[in-house]
């Protein structure tokens, strides 16, 4: 097992203080720290290895290009995924999800056929399906959530997921609700129905073991910024036999074998969809991530977070007035609470003052908000350095801000 | 807590917990919504107005201390204003929330002078301005905190 | 005027020894050394200020967007756009050309109209177009270059730049020739028969003055790697009347002002355009490459460029079967040439032997070498810390070259 | 220059300077071709495949000296052979460029020892036998070398 104490020295964001007081940062599902490695993994390839890749032949080009496709093969490993190829470099989860709706999506959906999503999806996973419907004349239906325990229906899902659905894409983990959706089970089901099926694991990548066979899922979706490397570099898994047959994404250099004036030829994945100079320099830091998540081991995280979340929940739960949302257990790491007397940004802005950051607002859920008849809630959200004496920390100030709002 | 006593000001808690005008405006002639998507506010605001003044004025809405006591305050201040004296004395409560300074006769809106120290919070506290505003100039669309002139 | 040798050591790239000789980095078209204030920054940003911007109301959340926010701000004072929100962060020049594709150009185009492109664009800014067209029914047309000496046939303009001409976009300075457009009178004339005009910064946005309100332009795209900021940002700026009527680019968290389960509404420009969480950290050092480049002054970059490439100019025209691509005179800092004897490769190879890292090959332009009847080139760019000696170490190793496959 | 006058042997150099079946094959009754995106060279392969033997074979294209060498030395090569010896005469020559060993009796091919020293060249060395291979098996679709075989 991990030291989890010695973990917090390699974050060098977390050794400062905030308003005179220690930084706890509980706003991992906005985005992690971190570690020193990618950070100085980053200053040493702009240091040394910096140049322009593929197209190049002097020798930091080679470098720079041997250490952009190791990042793409260590990535691949990270996921099990069956090749290199299927790992597509993509701005973050976003970004992933948009490629796929604008490729695999515009060349196969037509009227009559049905995007599934669920009620708990972060509109990164609802919007650009909702551009591509408009696109392609294609309907979104919804999978409901149960509640303020939030579960996926799963009593619903013969009812929704019918033959006309073709597309079926659904959060492994919940960015608000914290739950962990039964992700193998939801695609085994679509696969019956031969729909293709789209994972966003903004939020699982960095906190449990992800395997895309195991899981059977045509695409995965993820952003580096929240497992520990840097911003700006995601990747989307994809099937190979779907990408392959998939159009491009952008046009640019790169992506093509041929180009005239008037037409051109793609290359194959992963060129085919990584138009013009990639991020190869936060490419790098995102297969450092990957080795330093499994040097932690990656249960050893999910076990860890989910633990901490557990020991907020239940501690959180005492606070009068609080509403705690997502499952009582099996968490994710992470919880998401409203009171009726105090806003959310009200919370977040006095606990800043104790040094705590926190999250407030409507985690781009509006929707699931709505249905739960909330504008928002407060969220913290775990990781690797975070400590039960930070849970206490947030306790305490949470009791002190609902005591200044009432008053006495 | 210091800074925070500033921007949560009694005056601020006390219309926070007991907002002045909230509600639909049965009699109104003219309505407008504000949001702040950044962090999902939502405002609206109910005029009658009267010839060239506004007779009566309500709000509701969701959001943090800061916007709700705001628009509250606000319902207070505007009634019986004409739109450009509105505008002027948005302008001046503009300038307290962005720079501390509040003058003198101002007195309740000076309450917000604390907001300054808060720049993302700044958003809030003009939410239902922002709203009043457009409504006053009959615009149909959302006011947002993100347009342009903020 | 800037101490040019003190330059050298604001780039630690460049102390380096490649194959037992000192780097001669002369692959600056492809992407430029980053100087250390940057790589220092982004360090310093990850240790101290990371946390996701925008929604956030936490000391480190206000303090990454105020420094995001500053970046957009900074590069819109260095363009010269009339305001931030003018400014679209990207991942660099192919991902703004595809923005303005995807958006401007699917809302604007129908079967009739035109797409005016040159001969000279890089593949980035005419794959985008050919999609664009394919998807809208508008046609491409070019504006010829003369020939081996790369200018713009502006007297068949008259000819091309016809009404049904709904876009003109055309490279600022051709990355193969060497070229610099004149791009204000060909805005001018573009707005004369009502085009949209698209320029390709790529080259010129690190290398000269570039002010797109003097230029006229409606769109102006660039990368942050060419100009000594890291990779995986870059901007697109347009023109604040077209942003606000252009339909949204990606769809996801950040971009909207609503979403329900079946419809949503957009923010106004630049968040419109940015779905999801942006590469903030690589967009401060954006911020930071203006200063950086102001700080030298861009007259004096472009002199400095422009001369290095007169004089390699000259130099490698004394070579024994040289064939030199672009203008005589009034280059952009780059230049490229061929032999029949050596292919292109060959001598990228041989000159990494002697530490001079160049590019050969087609440069993503392949339209235009087969017009030329080029398979390739060898190109040589410049930047502001390459020297004179550094174009004797050039010249010198191409003579070894040619006298090894000489055969004698 | 050690790496680089391995790399560029004198029947390279002699293949480069005088390629050996150089040209369009008039009694072709296979053809393919082969292209590397990322560095542009070309290859175009012509055979006449009789009974299962290569009766004859010739290229043409543009490309750096170890591709356009390597065309021309695997010409000389596979005249006479039939599919699944040209076959196992590329995995040979895959062998030698990827790993720098070369086997005695394999004389010619080993010339392309040095290749193993620059990555980046190796699918120059292969771009001919990609597209040989393909025309052998009457693939039509150009062999590219970003293949997912390379
Ligand atoms: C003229 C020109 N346009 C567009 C691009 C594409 O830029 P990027 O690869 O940074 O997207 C480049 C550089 O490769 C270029 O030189
Ligand atoms: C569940 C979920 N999906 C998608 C996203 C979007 O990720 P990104 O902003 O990195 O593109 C997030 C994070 O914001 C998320 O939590």
């Amino acid at each position: 097992m991990p030291d989890w104490k010695k973990v917090r020295d390699d974050f060098p964001a977390l050794h400062q203080q905030v308003n005179g007081k220690p930084l706890v940062y509980l706003d991992n599902a906005a985005t992690t720290q971190r570690p020193r490695i990618v950070i100085d993994a980053l200053s040493r390839f702009y240091e040394r290895d910096n140049a322009n890749v593929h197209r190049g032949l002097h020798a930091l080009s080679m470098r720079a290009t041997d250490a952009f496709e190791g990042a793409r093969a260590r990535v691949a490993k990270f996921i099990n995924a069956a090749a290199p190829e299927e790992i597509i470099f993509t701005r973050g989860t976003t970004e992933s999800i948009n490629l796929v709706a604008n490729t695999w999506a515009v060349a196969n959906l037509k009227k009559g056929d049905v995007i599934l999503l669920t009620e708990m999806e972060h509109h990164s996973n609802l919007v650009p399906w909702q551009l591509a419907a408009q696109r392609t004349g294609a309907q979104l239906r919804y999978l409901p959530v149960t509640g303020d325990e939030g579960l996926l229906d799963l009593s619903q899902l013969d009812r929704v997921l019918t033959p006309e659905v073709k597309l079926f894409a659904f959060t492994h983990m919940s960015n608000t609700l914290g739950t962990i959706n039964p992700a193998a089970e939801l695609c085994a089901r679509a696969k019956k129905v031969g729909a293709v099926t789209v994972i966003d694991g903004a939020q699982s990548i960095g906190h449990m073991p992800v395997d895309v066979r195991a899981l059977g899922c045509d695409f995965y979706a993820f952003s580096g910024h929240k497992m520990g490397a840097s911003t700006g570099i995601g990747a989307l898994y994809g099937r190979r036999a779907l990408l392959d047959a998939m159009p491009p994404y952008q046009g640019g250099g790169g992506m093509i074998t041929n180009v005239e004036f008037f037409e051109s030829r793609w290359k194959p994945s992963p060129e085919r969809f990584e138009a013009g100079t990639p991020n190869f320099a936060d490419a790098v830091t995102l297969g450092l991530a990957c080795d330093y998540l499994d040097g932690l081991g990656r249960a050893e995280i999910a076990r860890h977070d989910g633990q901490l979340a557990q020991l907020a929940y239940e501690k959180l739960s005492t606070l009068p007035g609080i509403r705690l949302l997502g499952p009582k257990s099996g968490r994710g790491g992470l919880v998401s609470f409203a009171f009726n007397e105090v806003h959310a940004h009200d919370i977040v802005t006095f606990a800043d003052e104790d040094g705590i950051a926190l999250r407030g607002g409507h985690h781009c859920n509006q929707p699931l908000m709505r249905k739960l008849g909330l504008t928002g809630t407060t969220r913290a959200s775990f990781y690797v350095y975070n400590t039960e004496a930070e849970i206490d920390a947030l306790v305490a100030s949470l009791r002190r801000i609902l005591k200044f709002f009432s008053g006495n | 807590m210091s800074d925070l006593s500033d921007l949560y000001q009694q005056v601020i808690l006390d219309h926070n917990r007991r907002p002045r005008n909230r509600g639909k405006l049965p009699t109104a002639n003219r309505v407008a919504h504000g949001d702040n998507p950044t962090c999902g506010d939502q405002c609206n605001v109910y005029l009658r107005v009267d010839g060239d003044k506004i007779a009566e004025i309500s709000f509701d809405g969701s959001g943090c201390a800061i916007s709700q006591a705001s628009a509250s305050l606000m319902t207070t201040q505007l009634k019986g204003r004409t739109a450009p004296e509105a505008q002027k004395l948005y302008d001046e409560f503009h300038h307290i929330v962005t720079t501390g300074e509040a003058p003198e006769e101002i007195s309740d809106l000076a309450a917000f002078a604390g907001v300054h120290a808060f720049p993302a919070r700044i958003k809030c506290a003009t939410l239902g301005w922002h709203a009043a505003l457009n409504a006053l100039k009959g615009d149909a669309a959302p006011a947002t905190t993100e347009s342009h002139n903020d």
